[in-house]
Order: structure tokens, then sequence, then C-alpha cells
């Protein structure tokens, strides 16, 4: 058997390193990384929780999370597409029009 | 039933404020006039209501209450013998402002009317609501018309002046609002009612010294109480002659009002612990106002600071809270407003012939307009308190209060009127007397035309009458049940304490 | 169990789906939006609003979804913002550049989307609408899709995921803590270290998308950004589904009370602040909307029966007066470099007597001017939040509403006091919605009740 | 529990790596390990199924996402360091193989907990939690749309 609490240690470390890459890269495609990564620690701790509580709704949740994480992508990465391809963009740090 | 003759009091000047904008814009005299017909009905009703105010009552008159909002938010008017005073003075102010309003503000008149009337019905608001809430709302309401009236009609600077005016009086009122909302909580009766909250047992010293801070703080700036001063003179500057007639003559005395209807009945502990303070401010305001006052050039400006001596006047023998300080402080609230709204008439009336209001650029002035000479003079006067005139009948009581309270007190008040007797006499030296200096501008300067003359007259009327015959006012101005029991007597001259 | 409740969600969906075919299939060129998109929209969600009007108290999907009184005020709301911003687009000065088919699909999604957030109990259910109306606001804002618009939905979408993360973790720790995810389980329990960082956690994402300071800086970007039009929507549609979501969550939120006075404080402070230096107008609306954010929140602390007749009462009247400001604001107008400011109000008083006199009530109610419904609406909210002692946060709201009127107030200066050549935009649609916008807030104002005895109906069927 | 601290650890320090290295064409990949690394957790926490959709739908889809979107960047920035790349695909395919061996029935790693068959879950999730997978409907008609916005033709040209 394996304990719940490394899981949950090693869920919530996960959740710091993803926001850590979020906040500390630059550029669209490793924010999504970062994200991914995230929420891949996010399903640990509901699966962990799962097992806890003998409830499949944990499991049920990261099934969610998948999908949100997938409509996420396709959603990023058609702006993506959007801003490099159609404005020409070279890189996110020319977008500083918007202040105030 | 018979209230019914407030609701259409209150409820005239704001159909007149939406007939207005329906006349020609086109035919100018036309408009101005019909307003003004238009305006001398709320002034026949007030007159009748006083009229009929019986002599010596302090119960409220005339009262009617109609349900409006859940909870305890009544729609609930009265007319009592503190409100009736102010009412008859903005009523009849109105009609002689829009008079004076032939020529001055350049466009958009129809607006100007409108924003006058509004003007008119939210004082009265303010005069007649016996709901805390509504009270607020009235009071809230003032400030829009007005705002728009210097904003929009103003002086060079008026978008500034405008600014200032509504930043001082919202700091005011939200504390206020503050201050009712709590009231209403902690005196527990589910009702804004006022007569509810003064019929309740007294609050706690402690908190009826932050309710009284809170509900001050709106009254110190309309009064306006040094140092809180200071929006009054760029406003009045600012204003167009018939905003700065009903700021000096109606607004300020909003202030009077707040303070006798809401602050003392409620705290009348807080009132008292407070007095020192106050009684400081005030003094410090008469003198202070007096002083900058003879340094303007600007009459406007002058009569500006004059008025924020007047009423710290007024607000010292308010506190003296002695039956004797109060006729007088209210007494002279109305002269204040009779004697510096003409003021301000007067000083209009020179601006519209010559486009300046800096006295040196006058001289010898009473030759050109005999007529206006003699009515300016007696103005002037006055405002400084000669006897025989309507100031006289004011300040006279407010003294008599202050040096029974310590003559000390009164003998510092007093220089406040010595220099205000200067700097007015200065006015008139400097601007009637001397070379004519319209002759070598070139400018003919004319005499009163027939309309102001009919302005002015009304006016001059009243400050000799309530010179002469001050109870004409007084009988009627007992202090109010809810008052009185607040105001101690002093048997002995000697009674100094 | 009757299946009646569930017609309202399916109109929505199926007009959607309806919407995104036509887009798919017409022509490129013919342009559409006033002539086929607008009726055929105005149609459909009229008869979405159908089912709201009958049907009685309903719970499904082991009460995932309730079809109550509140659910259904919500859902009216939310179609009359919807159809305010349908109808202004026609007159939008870059119509041309919006889609009108994809909108219309996307208004009708996003107001799925809110109602099925503020018909639910249940946590997942209610994460899951937020971030499909979080995707929705992105390109709702992004629509014109030029440099700038893409910019703002780009932040905001990045921003929006940052904090969806995070509502994502409390979600587990909530599940961690009561082994489900419904609203009255997280009641049920007392409150442990786990439950209260879950629950604060999972609020992160709803008070982001519902614009609490500090969490509001997406907001200014995107309505500046977004097509006027758009904005009103955006500005008031997630402020109902949220807001009424967070009414449904209030009893959980009592161990998170002071953590939530203290967001209020700063909201309502930092809003009305930020909106007094904007000179860009739809930058000014936005913050004004971040601190009436606050003040809805406000209520959320209030005890019960106040808490929802306040929230309800301030939330129907804020959407009216704020679409009331968008409308105003839809009339001028825009382009790819311009951003309506200040200046542009210039002589609207002269020009334009009744859009201002419009703008003007809109705006005194804004700023909680007696005796206008705003004003009505704080009344109802500062009473019982004084008696429960909330004097901070009230004193604050207080600050705020004092700034704020120094804030709206700098618009009268150049629409009454000075002239200038007025920018004409919009068209009789968007001044008639304007008129009829001000005429409700005109029946509020003379007749309050109304919506009072309103309320107490609605939440005596809850 | 060695196969759960060596997964972890993998895990953790793929994130770290991440954080480090400037590539993204390696950064995706070093998110393809980790996104495998928990598949092995999953499994090994009593959820094969999770496991199974991880691998296929997660780390294989998304990420093949991901790696095509790299041709949307200006050229400059998808550097091609083949070594670089070698180190991440050699573990990604030796997590292949644990995964694979803790799935099996008879796989070392086979959990004490007793797993949740498939059925269970998808009735639950068919059952109690119908409305929010009837949702995911919504939210794919958003991607739709905004693929259409975004990527579709361009209007009035």
């Amino acid at each position: 058997m394996i304990p719940l609490v490394p899981a949950l240690v090693v869920g919530s470390l996960g959740f710091l390193l993803g926001l850590t890459i979020l906040f500390v890269k630059r550029g669209p495609l490793m924010i999504l990384v970062g994200a991914e990564f995230a929420l891949n620690s996010i399903n640990l701790l509901f699966v962990a929780f799962s097992r806890l509580h003998k409830s499949p709704l944990g499991d049920a949740v990261v099934l969610f999370t998948i999908a949100l994480a997938a409509v996420e992508v396709a959603i990023a990465l058609a702006l993506i597409f959007h801003l490099y391809r159609r404005l020409k963009i070279k890189a996110l740090e020319e977008l500083e029009e918007l202040k105030g | 039933m018979r209230g019914h003759a407030l609701l259409f009091l209150l409820a005239f000047p704001f159909f007149a404020a939406a007939l207005v904008l329906l006349f020609p814009q086109k035919r100018r005299s036309l408009t101005i006039l019909l307003s003004f017909l238009l305006s001398l009905l709320p002034f026949g009703a007030a007159l009748r209501l006083f009229f009929l105010f019986p002599e010596g009552s302090t119960a409220p008159f005339r009262e009617i209450s109609l349900p409006w909002l859940d909870p305890g938010v009544s729609f609930h008017l009265a007319v009592d013998s503190l409100s009736l005073p102010l009412i008859l003075l903005t009523t009849l102010l109105l009609p002689i402002t829009l008079l004076a309003s032939w020529k001055s503000p350049g466009e958009g008149i129809k607006g100007f009317l409108s924003s006058l009337f509004l003007l008119e019905g939210a004082l009265l608001g303010v005069f007649l609501s016996q709901n805390a809430l509504l009270f607020y709302l009235f009071w809230e309401a003032v400030l829009i018309p007005m705002y728009f009236l210097i904003g929009k009609w103003g002086g060079e600077r008026r978008t500034g002046a405008a600014r200032k005016f509504l930043l001082y009086t919202m700091a005011g009122s939200v504390p206020l609002l503050a201050g009712i909302l709590w009231s209403f909580s902690l005196y527990g009766r589910g009702s804004f009612e006022i007569a509810l909250w003064t019929s309740a047992p007294l609050l706690p010293a402690a908190l009826q010294k932050i309710l009284f801070l809170l509900f001050l703080s709106a009254f110190a700036v309309k009064l306006p109480l040094f140092p809180f001063h200071t929006w009054l003179p760029d406003a009045h500057t600012e204003a167009p002659t018939a905003g700065s007639v009903f700021l000096a003559a109606v607004l300020l005395k909003m202030g009077v009002y707040g303070f006798l209807r809401l602050a003392v009945p409620l705290f009348p502990e807080a009132v008292l612990s407070f007095r020192p303070a106050l009684i400081a401010l005030a003094l410090i305001g008469v003198v202070y106002g007096a002083l900058t006052a003879f340094a303007q050039e600007d009459m406007k400006r002058l009569v500006a600071y004059s008025s924020v001596s007047h009423m710290g006047l007024i607000f010292l023998g308010l506190l003296t809270l002695t039956p004797e300080g109060y006729v007088g402080g209210l007494l002279q609230s109305v002269n204040h407003g009779l004697s510096t709204g003409a003021l301000f008439l007067c000083v209009g009336l020179l601006y519209e012939r010559t486009h300046t209001r800096l006295q040196r650029e006058y001289g010898g002035t009473a030759k050109a307009m005999p007529a206006f000479n003699l009515l300016f003079l007696v103005f002037l006067l006055s405002s400084a308190g000669l006897p025989g005139l309507n100031g006289f009948t004011g300040e006279f009581p407010i003294f008599w209060a202050l040096f029974l309270k310590s003559p000390w007190l009164a003998g510092a008040a007093l220089t406040g009127t010595v220099v205000g007797a200067v700097y007015l006499l200065s006015l008139y030296k400097r601007v009637m007397t001397g070379p004519e200096k319209s002759l070598e501008s070139g400018t003919r300067l004319l005499d009163l035309s027939p309309r102001e003359l009919l302005l002015l007259l009304p006016l001059l009327l009243l400050v000799v009458w309530i010179g002469l015959y001050p109870s004409l006012l007084t009988k009627k101005m007992a202090p109010p049940s809810y008052i009185a029991p607040f105001l101690k007597e002093y048997r002995l001259p000697g009674g100094i304490r | 169990m009757s299946l009646l409740p569930l017609a309202a969600p399916a109109a929505l969906f199926l007009s959607a789906l309806l919407f995104l075919t036509e887009g798919a299939l017409a022509s490129r060129k013919a342009p559409s939006l006033r002539k086929i998109h607008l009726p055929l929209f105005s149609l459909l969600l009229l008869l979405s609003l159908v089912p709201l009007l009958f049907s009685a108290p309903e719970s499904l999907f082991h009460g995932q979804f309730l079809w109550d009184s509140l659910s259904r005020c919500s859902g009216l709301l939310l179609g009359f913002s919807a159809l305010s911003a349908m109808l202004l687009l026609p007159g939008y000065s870059r119509k041309s550049e919006v889609p009108g088919a994809e909108t219309a699909a996307l208004l009708f999604l996003g107001n799925l989307a809110l109602l099925l957030l503020s018909s639910t109990t249940h946590l997942l259910t209610a994460l899951l609408a937020l971030e499909a109306f979080s995707f929705i606001t992105v390109l709702l804002g992004g629509i014109l899709r030029d440099r700038r618009s893409s910019e703002g939905a780009m932040k905001t979408f990045f921003l929006g995921l940052t904090a969806s993360l995070f509502s994502l973790f409390g979600l587990a720790l909530l599940f961690g803590a009561t082994g489900k995810a419904d609203i009255a389980s997280l009641v049920s329990l007392s409150p442990s270290p786990l439950l209260k960082a879950g629950l604060l956690l999972f609020l992160f994402s709803f008070l982001f998308k519902f614009a609490m300071a500090p969490l509001h800086s997406w907001a200014p970007d995107l309505y500046q950004v977004a097509p006027a039009p758009l904005g009103a929507y955006l500005s008031t549609a997630p402020k109902v589904g949220i807001a009424l979501f967070l009414l449904r969550l209030s009893p959980a939120l009592t161990p998170l009370l002071p953590f939530l006075g203290a967001f209020v404080i700063v909201t309502v402070l930092w809003g009305n602040l930020c909106a007094l230096r904007q000179e860009d107008l739809r930058r000014l609306a936005a913050y004004s909307s971040v601190a009436h954010s606050g003040y809805m929140a406000l209520a959320l602390l209030l005890p019960s029966p106040f808490r929802g007749n306040a929230l309800l009462f301030y939330l129907t009247v804020y959407v009216i007066m704020n679409l009331s400001l968008f409308q105003a604001l839809s009339l001028l107008p825009e382009g790819p470099e311009l951003s309506p400011s200040l200046e542009n109000l210039k002589g609207w008083g002269k020009d334009e007597p009744w859009i201002a006199g419009f703008l003007a009530f809109a705006l005194l109610s804004l700023a909680g001017f007696p005796p206008t419904p705003g004003f009505l609406a704080k009344a109802i909210l500062f009473l019982p939040a004084l008696e429960k002692g909330l004097f901070l946060p009230v004193g604050a709201a207080l600050l705020g509403t004092l700034i704020s009127v120094a804030a709206y107030f700098r618009l009268f200066a150049p629409i009454y006091f000075s002239s200038g050549s007025t920018l004409k935009g919009g068209d009789r649609r968007g001044r008639a919605l304007l008129a009829l916008s001000s005429l409700l807030l005109l029946v509020l104002t003379l007749w309050p009740k109304g919506l009072t005895l309103l309320i107490k109906e609605v939440f005596s069927h809850v | 529990m060695a196969v759960f601290l060596f997964l972890a650890v993998v895990f953790l320090m793929s994130g770290i790596s991440i954080i480090f290295v400037k590539e993204p064409t390696t950064n995706i990949l070093l998110l393809l390990v980790s996104l495998t690394a928990m598949a092995g957790l999953f499994a090994l926490y009593g959820s094969p199924f999770l496991a199974v959709v991880q691998l296929l739908v997660y780390a294989g889809a998304g990420v093949v996402l991901l790696i095509s979107a790299l041709f949307f960047l200006p050229r400059e920035r998808r550097s091609p360091p083949p070594l670089r790349l070698m180190v991440p695909g050699l573990l990604w395919l030796l997590l292949l193989a644990v995964d694979i061996a803790v799935l099996l029935p008879s796989g070392r790693g086979t959990p004490s907990v007793s797993p949740l068959t498939t059925a269970r879950l998808s009735s639950y999730l068919l059952h109690d939690l119908l409305l929010p997978f009837v949702m995911v409907s919504l939210l794919l008609v958003i991607t739709v749309t905004a693929l259409f916005l975004w990527t579709g033709k361009e209007r009035g040209e």
C-alpha cells in the first residue's frame, strides 16, 4: 500500500513548480507547458483523495481536467496561430500597447 | 389633508423645472418672464403658509406623510418655526434671481432656469423633510443643480470651482449618510422618522460624539466653518449672479438648519462637549473672514469672505444655546440671506455693465448711477449692522447672548463686525465715490432700469422693515419643541459661567 | 421529474449551434448582421426566455441544476444583457469587422454557461461553467481580431488560465476535506484548515472573473479593446452569473468573511481611485465596474435575509445602469487607433441633449446619488451592514463612493461645460435602447418598491 | 514504493528542468516525460483507466498539438539541439516501459488498493456527473468557435 501523504507532497510540489514555470518563462507556449504541468499535479491530488474517500469523484474530475486542458491548448494554439501568422508578431514583448 | 399645500410647494418647482424646458428657446425674454410668473406661485404659497402659521407655535404645522419605501422611509413633510423663515427666504429669492438673470447667462437659458427651479425644489425639500433619509436625499439633490450652475454658466475658472464645490460638499455629506444610516440602526425603531429619533432616549455620550462629528462634517462644510470654507470664495466668484445669491442666501443656511434640526436635538451632550472647540473655530472664522475680505480686490470675493465672517457670527450665536442666541442666529440667517443676496445682485448689476469686478476699475459710480448708489449703500450698511436696518436686529441678540456667556467672547466677536464695517465702507468709498472712472474709459454707466429697480426694491423693503419691526419674523420663530429643552435661559445679566 | 426546466438551456445551446452553422455556411461577403442575425437572434433569445416565465421549482441532475426563481431571475437579466449587446451591434462604428453569426453564437453560449453557473450547487459544474465563460470572454473581447484586441484577449486568456489553476487546486483540497463537491457538504462540516485553504483557493477564479481588485487587471485591458456593445455584455452578464453563484455558495463562506471583507475594501477603494485618473472612457467604465463588484461582494458579508435582498437589488440596478453607460459609449465611433476618451464627449450636452441627459442619469445612479436607484441599492446594502457592525468595509465603501462621485463627475465637464465638434455614431436602435434603459432606471427611481416586492417574491420560492 | 519514488522524482525533476532549459522543443519533450511519469503514478494509485487516458489522449494528442505549434513560432526560436533531445527521448522510452509494467495485471507495481474499475467510473460519470459530462460539449463548441474565428478564412477580403 502506498501511503497518501507522499502523493499529496508530490502533487503540491508539482503545482508550485508548474506555477513557477508559468511565472518565470516568457512566451505563450512555455506558459502552456507550465499550466499543463500544474494541472497534472492537481490531478494526482484528485486521484489520491479519491482513494482516501473511496469515491470515484476524484477520478472523474481528472477526466474533466484532461478535457479542460485539451480545450485550453486548442484555444491557446488558435490564438497563437492568429497572432504569429496573421498579425505577424515576432515576440510577445511587442504587445505592450495596453496600459493604465 | 391640509398638508397638501406643502406637497404643492415642494412639487411645483420640479414641475416648473420640466415645464421651462418646453418654453421657446428663441424668445428669451418671454421664457424668462414666464418662469418669473411661475416662480411667484411657490412664493405665494409660502407667504400664505407664513400668514397662517400660528404665532409662537412650536409644533410642526401642516404635516403630511405618505408611504414611500420600506423600511421606515416615508414622504413626511411639515413646516415648523425653524424652517418657516428659511422657506420664505428661498421662495422669495427665486423670482428675484430670475429677474436678475435677464442678461447674464449667455446660452442655454432654458437649462439655466430649469436648474434654478430644481435648486429651489431641492432646498425646499431639505427644509420640509421630517424623515432623515428624505432629508439626506434632498440635501444631496441640492448639489447637482448648483454644480451645473457653477460649472456651465460660471466664469473663467468655472470647471475647477465646480469640482471643488462638489468634492467639498460630497466629502461632508458622505459622513452624513454614514451617520444617518448608523443612527437608524442605533435607534432601533426601524424608521428614519426624525421625530421618532428625537423622542427616543439619548444615546450614550461616546456614541453621540462620533455621530455628531459625522453629522457635523456635512454642516460645517455648508456653514462654512473655518477651516472648511475654502470652497466658498471660489464657488462664489465663479458662479453666475443667480448662483451666488442662492449659494450665500440659502445654501449656507442648510448648515444652520441641519445643525439645529438634527445635531442639537439628537446629540446635545456631544454639542456641549465640543462647544469650546466649535466656538474657537467660529471665532477664527469671524475674524479671519473679515480680515481676508478687507484684502480682496474682487468685489465678489469680498462679499464671499464677508459671508464666512457673518456665518461664523451666526454659528457663535447658536452655540451659546440660549433663546437669545437662537433667535438672533436664525433671524440673522434670514438677514444675511437678504443683505448678502442683495450685495451679490448689486455686484452682478455692475458687472453686467462693465464686465469687471475689480474695485480699482471703478470710481465715482455714485454720480453715474444715483438710484443704484442709494440702494447699494443701504445694503452695505445693513450688512455692516447699522441700527435701524435688519443686520442690527439679528446681530444684537447674538452679541447679547455672547456677552452674557462671556464678555471676552463678545468683544472678540465684535472685532469682526468692526472690521466688517471698515471694509464695507471702504468698498463703498472706492467704488462709488471719487472721480468717475467710467468716463475715462468711455463707457457710460446707465442707472438702474425699471426691471432692476423692481428686483432690488423688495429686498430694500424687507431690509428696512425687519430693521424697524423684527417681530414680523421673530413672533413666529419660537424655538420648536425639539430644540427648546436644550436652550438655557440666563436669568441675570451677571450670570456668567 | 419534469424536463421543462431544460428547455431554456437547450434552446440557448441549439440557437448557438444554429448560428455557428450559419456562420460556417454563409457567404462571406453578404453584410447580414442587421438583416438576418439581429432578427433571428432576438427571436431565438426571446423564445429561450419563455420557459423562464413559468414552470415550477425543480432540482435536476442530483442538485447540480436547480431550477428556482433565482435562476430564472438570472436568465432574465442575462437575456436583457445579451439582447442589449446584439441590438447595439448594427449601430457600432466597426460593425463590418465583427462576425455577426459567431458573436451571436457566443452570446448564446455565454448565457448558457452563466445560467448553469447561477443555477448550480455543485462545485465542479460551477468551475466548468466558469471556465467555459472565461473562454467566451476572451473570444468576445478579441472579436475584432486586430493587434490591440488580440493582445487584450491574449493577456486575459493567460491570466484567466492561471486563476483557474488555483481554483482547481482549491477544488482538489475541498474534495480532500469533504470527499464531495457540493455546497451542502461544505456547510455541514466544521471548518478545518484544509477546508478553509481549499475554499480560499477555489474562490480565486471567481473573484478574478468578478474583477475584484487586486485580481482585476484584465478587465480594463479587455473592455478597452472589446467593441463597446460587447463591453456592455461583458461588464454585466458575468457579474450576474458569478454573484448569484456566490450567493448560493455564501453559507459556506462564513469562515472566510474577514478575507472577503479585505477584498471588498481593496476593491472599492482601488477601483474608484483608478477610475479617477482614466482618460479612456472604456477603461474608466471598466474600473467603475470593478468598484461595483466590491459593493456587490459587500452584500455577501451580510446575514441571511439581507444578503440575498441586497445583492439581487444591487445586481439588477447595476445591470441596468451599467448597460446605459455602455449604450451611451456605443454611440461614439471607434477605430483601430481611436478609443473614445473624455475629449470625445465635448459638446454632447448641446448637440445631443437627450443622449447626454440619459448618460448623466446613468452616471448619477452609478455614483449613488439620491434619489436614483444606485443610491437605494447602496442604502439597502449599507444599512444591514452597519447593523451587523461591518464598520470598516462600509467605511471604505462610503469613501469609495465619494471618490467615485469625483470620477463620474469628470464626465460632466466635457459633456456640459465645454463645446466641441460632436463625434456622431450609433443609430436609432442604440438611442432607443438607451432611452429604454433610462426609462427602467426612472421607474426604479419612482417606484423602487416594485423591485423590492419582486425580490421578496423571488426569495420566498427559493 | 521504489517505483513510486522513481516516478515521483522523475516527474519533479522534469519540472525543474523545464525552468532552466531554454529551447521550446526540449521543454515540450520534458513535459511529455512528466506526463508519462504521472500516468505511472495514476496506475500505482489504482486508476489504470486514467493512466491509459493520460498516455493516449494527454501525452499523445496534447503534446503533438504543442509540437505542431512550434512551427508557428518565428524560425530563430526553434533551435534544433540534437543531443538535448536525446536525453528526454530515452527517458520517455524508459518510463513508457515502467508504465506498461505497472499497468499489466501481474505487474510488480500492482497496487494494494482496490482499483477503480472502468465500468464503475463510467456509470458514475453518466449518472452522478451527467451534467458536467454534457457540459464538456459546451466547451467543445466554444473551442470550435475559437478555431473558426482565429484560424478560419478572413472576412471582408
